[in-house]
């Protein structure tokens, strides 16, 4: 009944990492200003196609920040085929629960590591399925464009 | 510590209004329409309010409503002097960018049954300029509706100059006082207001009670039909501890508001000039006409929900927009009539002291809002943007504040 | 002695509601719109409440609106239907003749708006015949509204058939509850129900708080517009303390329906018993049909306002026709329905006994009323008249009530 | 403030006059049941034309039963031509006020009074001016009709 679960709570309060990876593999960054929130994530990628690291900067509220947080934690040490299949219903349930007119963090925390992927794959002309990565959500939520 | 700065949100009841209410749950609780003696007691201490009312606004007793609160005299005025415009092929409003929901929402309302709205512009200090409103008047305008105090942003606006140019435009004019009535003097009669709301939980009253006046001879509509309460008005069992809790309280703070005033003023500038020192930041609405409780500023880079759940970790209760709209994901409305673009917009807080705010709480709000301001920034991708020069700044990095 | 004995005019706050509601003035004072701690405290407890009150209602959550009180409650659930039938092109809603001035009055401002009204006969004996509801549904008929019980003379509405035959013909059915809530059994579910109002202050809690419960599905009309309280369906800063006040009077209320009905109904029945002894008089309102706390008497050749001014001197407070009218000079119009004529409607007693009422109490009303009657006819010209013959009575001397 | 100021709870419970005269010289009776309030005044006047004793009796509110009782104290004793001046005014006026709705009470008091005295008049064939005996007020007060 509280506006956050502890789950979304404790990923707000105490960030899990959070941070630049100067050398990274893949970078993505989603959402805009305009709209209140921006998540960037960096991936550090091994030869196995593993995730040896990841971080995330986050502009947000506070389920955008604990989204972030998060869908860092469930694709660390993931290959990245599986932090592809990562979705926002995922992140959700892992934070159990998010309000209504929240789920759209859960969805930009989805994209912004589809984005860092892609980035990851685009550097390395790594071939892939186009329909794995939509379009990017236009900006609906926040009313605003 | 523990301060609660959002007094323009709700205030807590106050020791004194709550024991003047508690006879009347318990006690004298008869119906006031009743006639017999439980019931005239109750009916008795009922009109005494109302006069009590009357006398604080500069009213007549016959021209003060009791209503459930502020949205309820809102909707009752304008839909009012709608209603009786309408009558006289009369359908025009003129009302401001920057008013409550509950005015803007009910004349939405009336844009669907054919009424024209006209929002003057509310300037980047926050401020209306009486001559728009008068340059706006239309030989079909039934109502000028404007508030006395921002809500968000705490900016007074000239309203018994508007007052006196729609007397002099024969055109009745509403003010929604509710952010007003207890840090500015009103007196409806001086002021030239023909309607007025109030809502008692703003000023350490109950919430659920509020009280529209309205000027003799406008004819008042029902909101709410049924009994004949309140003249036939409103219709409704009166909630009489209400009412009461809601008297005691504005006697209280009519009573108090230079003092208040007095007290609250130095905070203000201390508060002021504690968050102008973190940088790319700035305050919303003209400094000096605004009422002494509000400060309101925004940050660049951060986003306002964050902002005060961590201070609300630090027990530092404020908010971000207005506690109406904090469900929704749009950045203030309040915020984009004074100019502000939706970026910062979004990085917005509002601190509304409480008439017993000390020096030490408003230092500790200082310390709280510049630490989670830094802390956020830390790992904001739009503030990284800001300061590697990729996105502009809206803000000077300092500003002065005269 | 004193007796309240006017409980169908309001209640006392009883002081488990007082207790309850304290902590929400002083401690748990947030805005629940408030994203800080003491705000979503403030929240939680509110959606508590929703659900509990759902519960008891057999309904859900989201189905339940709180609002300002009853009249609110019958406005809001009229209004709704009313906009979305005209939408559709249906005009026509279908209501009783003795209903509460809170639909009447509301179904009145329809009607100018071009709706039409159809209001049943209530019969004799107070009760309507579903028949006549089925009979008057039309293709363009867009509400049938049917209060539960009456609050002058207590009789219950056959509210699970009417809702029955209204699901039937697919009509929207809204039943005010208002006098019912805390004497029958009531599940929207089970008993077809699609809309309800209640209002607290009518089972020992506090007035000003009230809720309207609506089918998911129904669309719902603003009443008040403004915020994005109550789903965006009521604006208006929560009033959580009267909320929590209806809350645990109702969950108290329905918990006792039986005991209080087993406690009350012998004392009904020695009411009923003692003042038919008294000479021309009658009983109003089907004698089993009836909630166990409401009696309802006419005398013949007196007239009602001298006659409970007379039984406060002697502290039994009771009233004639309903409070919300009491200031005007009209017979009851629920007396008119069921057909009494006005010389007799103008001379009625309604007492509506407390759940802690006593055979001592009751036999003091019965020694009390008796007194007042035989005094007042001993300077009535009007039963100067009937006794000698140059009136015709009414009521018959002596009528044995089974 | 309260329902009824302290005169005319006062009159309404302890009423003045209260009673028939066998002998009247004059009886009048306005109103009727339909309405809520009927009103009777019985006079008994001297060769003097002097109201040697007054009594009432009424069906009606607390404001009726107080009026009567006013009416007929301000006219014991008086000549008969002085009752016939008796206003509603006065009579509200002795009571320390009436609530708006309850005026047509005094305005009965007085018709009641006028009655009883022109039903003297007409007893006894002394002429009068039409014009003191206005018609009657019609039910307009209630609303019935
Ligand atoms: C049947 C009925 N409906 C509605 C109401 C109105 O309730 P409230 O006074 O809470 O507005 C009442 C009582 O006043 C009532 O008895
Ligand atoms: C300016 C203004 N108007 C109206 C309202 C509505 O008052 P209430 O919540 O009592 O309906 C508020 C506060 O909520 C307000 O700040």
């Amino acid at each position: 009944m509280a506006l956050y679960s502890e789950k979304v709570m404790d990923h707000f309060r105490n960030p899990r990492n959070v941070g630049v990876i100067e050398d990274a593999d893949g970078v993505g960054e989603v959402g805009n200003p305009v709209c209140g929130d921006i998540m960037k994530i960096y991936l550090k990628i091994n030869d196995q196609q593993i995730i040896d690291d990841v971080k995330f900067e986050t502009f947000g509220c506070g389920s955008a920040i604990a989204s972030s947080s998060m869908a860092t934690e469930l694709i660390m040490g993931k290959p990245v085929s599986e932090a592809l299949q990562l979705t926002n219903k995922a992140v959700t349930e892992a934070l159990d629960g998010l309000p209504p007119h929240k789920l759209h963090c859960s969805v930009l925390a989805e994209e912004a590591i589809k984005s860092a992927v892609k980035d990851y794959y685009d550097k390395n002309d790594i071939e892939y399925d186009p329909a794995d990565f939509p379009e990017e959500h236009d900006c609906e939520a926040c009313h605003v464009n | 510590m523990f301060v609660y700065a959002d007094n323009a949100a709700t205030t807590a009841v106050s020791k004194k209004v709550v024991d003047a209410m508690l006879p009347y749950f318990t006690e004298v609780y008869g119906n006031p329409s009743s006639l017999y003696s439980v019931g005239q007691k109750a009916k008795e201490v009922l009109e005494e309010s109302r006069e009590k009312v009357a006398a604080i606004l500069g009213a007549k007793p016959r021209e003060i409503y009791f209503t459930s609160g502020g949205s309820e005299a809102d909707n009752q005025a304008i839909m009012s002097a709608a209603k009786a415009g309408a009558k006289k092929g009369k359908k025009h409003i003129i009302s401001s960018k920057f008013e409550h929901h509950a005015v803007l929402h009910t004349l939405q309302a009336l844009e669907k049954e054919g009424f024209e709205i006209t929002l003057v512009d509310v300037h980047e200090n926050g401020v209306i300029d009486p001559k728009e409103i008068e340059d706006a008047i239309r030989e079909d305008t039934a109502l000028v509706t404007i508030m006395y105090a921002n809500n968000e942003i705490g900016t007074i606006q000239p309203i018994a100059e508007i007052g006196r140019i729609c007397r002099e435009k024969k055109v009745w004019f509403h003010t929604d006082a509710v952010q007003a009535i207890s840090h500015v003097h009103i007196n409806v009669e001086e002021q030239n207001i023909d309607m007025l709301s109030i809502s008692a939980h703003k000023f350490h009253g109950p919430k659920g009670v509020g009280v529209l006046y309205v000027k003799g001879g406008i004819p008042v509509s029902n909101v709410i039909y049924g009994g004949a309460q309140e003249r036939g008005k409103r219709a409704g069992t009166e909630n009489l501890a209400g009412i009461v809790g809601l008297t005691v309280a504005l006697e209280d703070a009519v009573a108090n508001i230079d003092a208040n005033n007095e007290h609250l003023a130095p905070l203000q500038e201390r508060l002021i000039q504690g968050l102008s020192q973190i940088p790319y930041s700035e305050l919303n609405g003209d400094r000096h006409a605004r009422v002494t409780s509000n400060v309101n500023f925004c940050f660049e880079g951060i986003e306002g929900e964050s902002l005060l759940l961590l201070l609300d970790d630090k027990g530092v209760a404020v908010s971000s927009g207005s506690a109406c709209t904090s469900g929704s994901l749009d950045p203030s409305h309040v915020l984009l009539a004074i100019g502000r673009p939706h970026e910062v917009a979004h990085g917005s807080l509002r601190i509304s002291l409480g008439e017993d705010a000390t020096e030490e709480q408003v230092d500790y709000i200082i310390k709280s809002v510049a630490e989670v301001i830094e802390y956020l920034r830390s790992f904001s991708p739009f503030w990284g943007d800001l300061i590697s020069g990729k996105r502009n700044h809206v803000f000077a990095e300092h500003k002065e504040i005269a």
